[in-house]
């Protein structure tokens, strides 16, 4: 029994298979990687799996519950966080605001009226929004606008306002699309130090083999709105199925 | 209970009725010598409030001027104009109670609390003793009812609704000029010559308070000749067009239109009746007519040939030949360079009528003025014998019956008058169906 | 330390508001309907700078709860008693419940769609209220206070006047206290009071939701909606809540402002008046906490003094000149002011939207920083 | 029958004053992605452009004429236009037609008064919020109507079509009814066709010309037309002229309707940004249709029959919130409208 379990999903989109009969099983504390080509259904498969999307057939069950249909900030409660390809910030707050706002989140639910609590007082989400910030490095830029910050603190930002809420599961859409090979590796490293203090699931939808390799534990290969391999990062290297439809000539 | 409004200029010294925030109920009503803003100084100010800003700004412009033609008249200035004429010779020029007239000025914004908020700047902070002026009649109401409770006198503006001495009326408040139940009065027997006793009637009428009473007016005083009302479609404040509401007259059987319209309202429903063709054709062997119930010259501009023979009543023209009328068009005339609209004679008149009340009054203490008005009678004030009626203080004067001239002569000329209407025909009791479900209450001296 | 600025602020505030009769009487402003009115509209513009500078969603429907607000007030004041108290609560409850409604259908959309349909909700009330409603509005010429409404609850007063409205007896338009100093001659009035303890009150509560994480939340949308959802935020709830206070803050001052007034027309519901907010609260500074009030001072100032400021006046300032230039002078300022105000303020808030999208507390803060700023740079050359 | 075929036209003929507007709106949206709060206020200047250019035709000398008095007795003053009196015959011509020498007139005018207000102002708010370009463009409308309202007062100003085009039309008996049932002022018609090929006029200039297609694609993907190497900006405040001209002939070929004041621009505002929301934001012909559908509903909610029979179900005064209620349902039930694509501003 995995914590996120997919089963025989299927999309269509007019005349388009977009997915096809997807199983999937992310074990709990694994860095699960769904890996494929441009156009294989990397995007459909991760919009199903936050309720933006609502697959034809099948089902999406996190901890044995359904998240199909679920709004975000719902599926948010259950225990998901989601990092975004571009930082997803509050840009017009400061650092350690946007860090608390998920601590009240996480504390609160999705909807309190506490407005004549005082954001001041509270000590404890405070405590632990800096923690979470020195963490990553952060504590000093905590008074900084979040629009100011580079977009390498951003990013790191961003994963500071998911690992406050102590999710279950991190879904990772392409971290470091775009980024520079500098900013890849320091992502890279964020990502290994958070799974070596906090041994988070994730899921990762990534194309950057380089990252592929460097972090995941488990690797699922989608090709054409199937997955036509799934195995261990050396495994899925070899598979010659693999190697036929996405890594072609690429030297890993 | 009490009225302790203090101003700047007040009298009044409150001494002992605020004990721990528990005003006793005291009626300081008729006290002598305390009044609101009695004035103690060698100058007296009255309170011009009209529209400046939205669609009866240019009405609101007129008023003002007539308003500081009065002023300068009251302090001896210029040629006098009505006052020569008046048949009260207590104004002397020489300022009110021998006190100089000065004056402010605020804008309505033809909106009740604009209104308000300007008439409760001149009371409170400028000190005014008497409001005056508006152009219509929601801020008319308004207003009135703001002064009652302060303690001021109210000389109304142009405001033609019955409600203003019908059931919002008020013993602070007067109103010189006429309305709609006299405006339906005039027309029918007009109308009825010109038209016949057979005539059937479609009412286009302004979704609001004015519009209604107007139909209702017109609506009674026509049917009471003969006529028939196929139907009354109430048409919205807002609208600009009227061709969907102008576009069913034609087939509705009706060979008669009437538009309860003011305004911007008017001007474009009689644009856009005219433009339909009603005019030129033929229903029940008959030829097709308009009428506007309520007319005012400068709106009539607004709507260019269209008024052109289309009958309407209105309180005062600048062509009326007696010698109020003409000492007034003069004396405007040589100072701006164009006649008065009738919305500049009547606040004229009002200004100089509380004028004179006050000379009369030995005061400006409002009870005092209230008592010299009611039931007071003149003449020479451009609208033949009028009388200010004690139970409603309306003026009941002669009422005008005009239509649009075929051949203006120049740009100000766009109404002949038809028919002087005798006061004794548009009189109605105080107590009449139209007017009843209000009370002047108490004068109020603040 | 922001809990010590807060508390400062509103102390000062405080001291400021009481004291207005005094601060304002050198400008000509310090009557107590203009003050009553500053103290009311700034309650307004508070509450929609709660929704709109902290949200960012820009309504211009609001019109339509001070417009209800009156309404509610004034219906108590006819039916049941001319105590403000009952009257104030029945204007806050009603308003709060049609902003629910008129919430909840306009939230579901956002941006320019959330603005046009607010405005489209509040043009119907408006349009209803002036026609159809009328027996509920009175129409045209407003709701107002008659001598024979029953007011159950209150001993019949003096035949032929109306009672006025008061609370436990303070009367709302009695001048308690009236004395000379400096030579201006000040009026103390009951009504202002109440507003003013109204106004401090509603600045009490923006501030403190300013500072909570409910507002946090709701700053929180304004910049990222879609993070704040992923984050496990419900926003529309918060939006609604917003919202519907911000309404009820609409209510409190159309309650207040017919218990100044006992009068309610139907054009205090006019989208251009919902409009008139909007400008109060961007005047001022959209988001800060003194913005709003600053705007509403502002623009009610100008409808006011500056409307009524007529040739003849204007003759009065520049008398002191030769006849020709003192002409002049009139002519050149005459078209900004008396008939001319709105052209004024339409170029005055263009040029804040323009310049200073702070508004004037920006404003304030910039000329602030300068002279600290000049200080600073003055001290480094010295210490060279 | 007849009371349809007439509600129709009437709506036909709303529906263009409003599908000029709307399109006007859509185009500066579209192009620039700005709310335009002082479109409202263009419309209105294209009206008092026909209002100035008939000032400017009267000015006249003036003569004395001794045996004529005027309202003071004294000896009136003729009034001889210049024009007139230079032209002759062709100065009485250019007097009757003054709105057609407006058009002429206006469409320079216009494209300037838009090329200034998009240079000067609307320019500097492009990554500003929507909020603040409402804001501004708001604040110029105030300031536009002031003026107006300064220099020729707020009293609407007549302007008459030409003698030839006054009068009505027995529309019935061109499409074969009876005689005097569907009775249509002319000058209407006219306005409509006017309208149709003003329309015509710019979706043939989108369509045709290159200009027109580099700026159909600047609408739909502008970075890209960026990096094409075209400037893409110059021909935005172009188009932005192009919209105020839309809007300013509209506003002149409506004045011998509606006589113009200077409140007339706000009234059509809220109308037009209702359809503009119907026809889906940024979609031109949806702007188009959804003009002619809500002048068409408009005038049929008008109909007494229709009003006497909404208000029986509970609805009263339908005809003055129709179109309110328009806007809600439209935008609660389908927010692209009519033909805008997802994803604009939706949510």
């Amino acid at each position: 029994m995995g914590i996120l379990e997919v089963q025989n999903v299927n999309k269509r989109f007019g005349g388009l298979q977009a997915l096809n009969n997807v199983n999937l099983d992310v074990e709990k504390g694994s860095v699960h990687a769904i890996i494929g080509p441009n156009g294989a259904g990397k995007s459909t498969f991760l919009n199903c799996l936050i309720g933006k999307l609502k697959p034809d057939t099948g089902s999406v069950n996190f901890e044995g519950n359904s998240v199909l249909g679920k709004a975000p900030h719902e599926i948010n409660q259950l225990g998901i966080s989601r990092v975004f390809q571009t930082p997803e910030i509050f840009a017009e707050l400061n650092v350690l605001e946007n860090v608390m706002i998920p601590c009240f989140a996480h504390r609160d639910g999705a909807f309190k009226v506490n407005a004549f609590a005082r954001v001041l007082k509270e000590k404890g989400i405070r405590e632990q929004a800096e923690d979470v910030l020195e963490d990553m490095g952060m504590k000093d830029k905590r008074n900084l606008q979040a629009s100011s910050l580079s977009r390498g603190d951003k990013r790191r930002l961003e994963m500071a306002m998911c690992l406050v809420q102590k999710p279950k599961l991190m879904l990772l859409d392409e971290p470091t699309a775009g980024m520079s090979r500098a900013d890849t590796n320091n992502t890279i490293e964020l990502l290994k130090h958070i799974g070596e203090t906090r041994g988070i699931t994730k899921v990762i939808i990534e194309h950057d083999m380089h990252v592929v390799f460097s972090l995941a534990t488990t690797i699922s290969v989608l090709a054409q709105g199937a997955i036509i391999a799934e195995g261990l990062p050396e495994d899925i290297k070899g598979h010659p199925k693999v190697r036929e439809a996405y890594l072609g000539e690429v030297e890993v | 209970m009490s009225r302790l409004i203090m101003n700047r200029r007040g009298l009044l010294k409150t001494g002992a009725a605020v004990g721990a925030g528990m005003a006793m109920p005291t009626v300081l009503t008729a006290g002598g010598h305390g009044y609101a803003n009695a004035p103690t100084g060698s100058t007296v100010t009255l309170g011009f409030n009209v529209p400046q800003s939205g669609p009866y700004a240019d009405e609101g412009a007129d008023e003002l001027r007539a308003y500081y033609l009065a002023v300068k008249h009251l302090n001896g200035e210029g040629d006098g104009g009505m006052m020569n004429t008046f048949s009260s010779k207590e104004l002397q020029g020489t300022g009110i109670l021998g006190r100089k007239v000065e004056y402010v000025t605020g804008d309505t914004q033809t909106k009740s609390d604009a209104a308000r908020a300007s008439a409760q700047s001149m009371i409170q902070k400028d000190g005014a003793v008497m409001i005056t002026g508006g152009s219509s009649s929601g801020v008319a109401v308004a207003v009135q009812a703001l002064c009652q409770e302060a303690g001021i006198i109210f000389m109304a503006g142009l405001t033609h609704s019955n409600d203003t001495t019908g059931k919002d009326k008020k013993a602070n408040g007067f109103r010189h000029f006429f309305n709609s139940y006299m405006s339906g009065a005039a027309l029918a027997p007009v109308l009825e010559n010109a038209y016949g006793n057979d005539r059937v009637a479609y009412h286009l009428t302004a979704d609001y308070n004015w519009g209604w009473t107007t139909q209702e007016s017109v609506q009674a005083a026509t049917e009471a000749k003969g006529w028939t009302t196929v139907a009354n479609v109430l048409t919205p404040l807002t609208a600009t067009d009227f061709s969907s509401y102008i576009a069913p007259v034609l087939n509705s059987g009706a060979d008669v239109l009437v538009l309860n319209h003011y305004g911007g309202n008017m001007i474009n429903s009689l644009t856009s009746a005219v433009q339909f063709g009603l005019r030129d054709k033929l229903v029940n062997d008959k030829n097709f007519e308009i009428v506007v119930p309520l007319y005012s010259r400068l709106m009539a501009r607004g709507a260019g040939e269209n008024v052109k023979g289309i009958y309407g009543s209105t309180n005062w023209h600048w062509s009326l030949q007696d010698e109020g009328s003409k000492a007034f068009v003069q004396s405007f005339g040589e100072e701006y360079g164009f006649p008065p609209s009738q919305a500049a004679h009547t606040v004229y008149c009002q200004t100089l009528l509380y004028a004179d009340a006050c000379e009369r009054a030995g005061t400006h203490q409002p009870c005092a003025v209230v008592e010299a008005l009611e039931g007071f009678d003149f003449d020479g004030l451009g609208n033949g014998p009028t009388h200010y009626r004690a139970e409603d203080h309306q003026c009941f004067k002669d009422v005008l019956v005009v239509r649009g001239k075929e051949n203006p002569t120049s740009e100000f000329d766009l109404l002949e008058i038809v028919e002087v209407t005798p006061r004794a025909q548009v009189e109605y009791p105080a107590d009449h169906p139209m007017f009843a479900g209000g009370a002047l209450g108490n004068c109020n001296n603040g | 330390m922001t809990l010590m600025r807060d508390r400062t602020l509103l102390i000062i505030f405080t001291l400021f508001v009481l004291a207005a009769p005094l601060i304002f009487a050198p400008t000509g402003a310090a009557y107590p309907d203009l003050l009553q009115r500053f103290a009311i509209y700034g309650i307004f513009a508070i509450g929609f700078n709660i929704l709109f500078g902290l949200t960012g969603y820009l309504s211009f429907g609001h019109a339509a709860f001070l417009g209800v607000g009156s309404y509610a007030a004034v219906w108590m004041f006819k039916l049941l008693s001319m105590n403000i108290l009952p009257a104030l609560l029945l204007s806050v409850l009603i308003a709060g419940l049609f902003s629910l409604v008129v919430g909840y259908i306009s939230l579901r959309r956002s941006g320019i769609y959330f603005s046009i349909l607010t405005l489209a909700l509040a043009q119907m009330s408006y349009v209803l209220a002036y026609s159809v409603l009328t027996p509920l509005t009175n129409g045209e010429t407003g709701l107002q206070l008659r001598l024979d409404d029953p007011r159950i609850l209150d001993a019949a007063g003096p035949e032929g006047f109306l009672p006025s409205t008061n609370l436990f007896g303070l009367e709302m338009r009695e001048v308690f206290w009236s004395p000379t100093v400096f030579g201006y001659d000040l009026q103390f009035n009951w009504g202002y009071y109440v507003s003013a303890v109204m106004l401090i009150l509603s600045f009490w509560i923006s501030i403190r939701i300013f500072r909570s994480p409910f507002g946090l939340m709701l700053r929180a949308i304004k910049t990222n909606q879609t993070r704040l959802k992923y984050t496990g935020v419900s926003t529309r709830p918060y939006t609604l809540a917003a919202f519907v206070i911000s309404g009820m803050f609409a209510g409190l001052a159309g309650g207040l402002l017919a218990s100044m007034d006992p009068l309610a027309g139907a054009e205090r519901m006019q989208w251009t008046v919902g409009g008139e907010v909007v400008l109060m609260v961007v005047l001022g500074g959209m988001g800060t906490l003194i913005g709003p009030v600053l705007g509403a001072v502002f623009i009610k100032y100008f409808e006011n003094i500056f409307s009524k400021i007529n040739d003849s006046v204007l003759q009065g300032w520049f008398a002191f000149m030769p006849g020709w230039l003192d002409n002049f002078f009139v002519t050149i300022v005459s078209p900004f002011v008396g008939k001319g105000w709105g052209l004024t303020l339409g170029a005055l808030f263009m040029i804040v939207v323009i310049f200073l999208p702070g508004g004037l507390v920006d404003g304030a803060k910039r000329i602030g920083r300068k002279i600290t700023g000049a200080d600073r740079r003055a001290a480094k050359v010295e210490s060279k | 029958m007849d009371a349809i075929l007439l509600q129709v036209l009437n709506g036909i003929d709303k529906g263009s004053a409003y599908a000029l507007i709307a399109l006007g709106l859509t185009l500066i949206f579209g192009t620039l992605g700005v709310v335009n709060f002082a479109h409202g206020a263009l419309f209105m200047l294209g009206a008092f452009v026909a209002v100035t250019v008939g000032k400017i035709l009267d000015i006249s000398k003036i003569t004395i004429d001794p045996e004529r008095l005027d309202f003071l007795g004294n000896p009136a003053k003729i009034r001889t236009p210049y024009v007139t009196e230079w032209f002759g015959d062709f100065g009485y011509w250019l007097i009757e037609w003054s709105v057609l020498v407006s058009v002429v007139v206006a469409i320079p005018v216009m494209v300037l008064i838009g090329i200034i207000m998009e240079r000067g102002l609307i320019k500097h708010f492009y990554n500003r919020p929507h909020a603040d370009q409402i804001l501004v463009t708001f604040g110029l409308a105030i300031v536009l109507q002031n003026i107006i309202k300064a220099v020729y007062g707020a009293n609407p100003i007549p302007q008459s079509a030409p003698d030839l085009l006054q009068g009505s039309v027995d529309f019935g008996v061109l499409v074969g009814m009876t005689k005097d049932t569907v009775i249509y002022p002319l000058w209407r018609l006219v306005y409509f066709i006017f309208s149709m090929v003003l329309i015509g006029g710019v979706f043939a200039f989108l369509r045709f010309t290159t200009f027109g297609m580099v700026v159909r694609a600047g609408m739909a993907d502008r970075e890209t037309v960026g990096l094409l190497g075209i400037n893409i900006d110059r021909r935005f405040t172009i188009m932005f002229g192009v919209a105020a001209a839309v809007a300013g002939l509209a506003g002149v070929m409506y004045t011998p309707i509606s006589p113009p004041n200077y409140p007339m621009g706000m009234d059509f505002l809220v109308l037009s940004f209702v359809v503009v929301v119907v026809g889906g934001m940024g979609s031109l012909p949806g702007a188009v249709l959804a003009g002619f559908l809500l002048g068409i509903i408009e005038s049929f909610a008008s109909m007494p029959l229709i009003k006497d029979a909404i208000a029986a179900i509970g609805l009263p005064a339908i005809d003055q919130i129709i179109i309110y209620l328009i806007a809600v349902i439209v935008l609660l039930v389908r927010p692209r409208g009519l033909m805008g694509k997802t994803g604009i501003m939706e949510e």
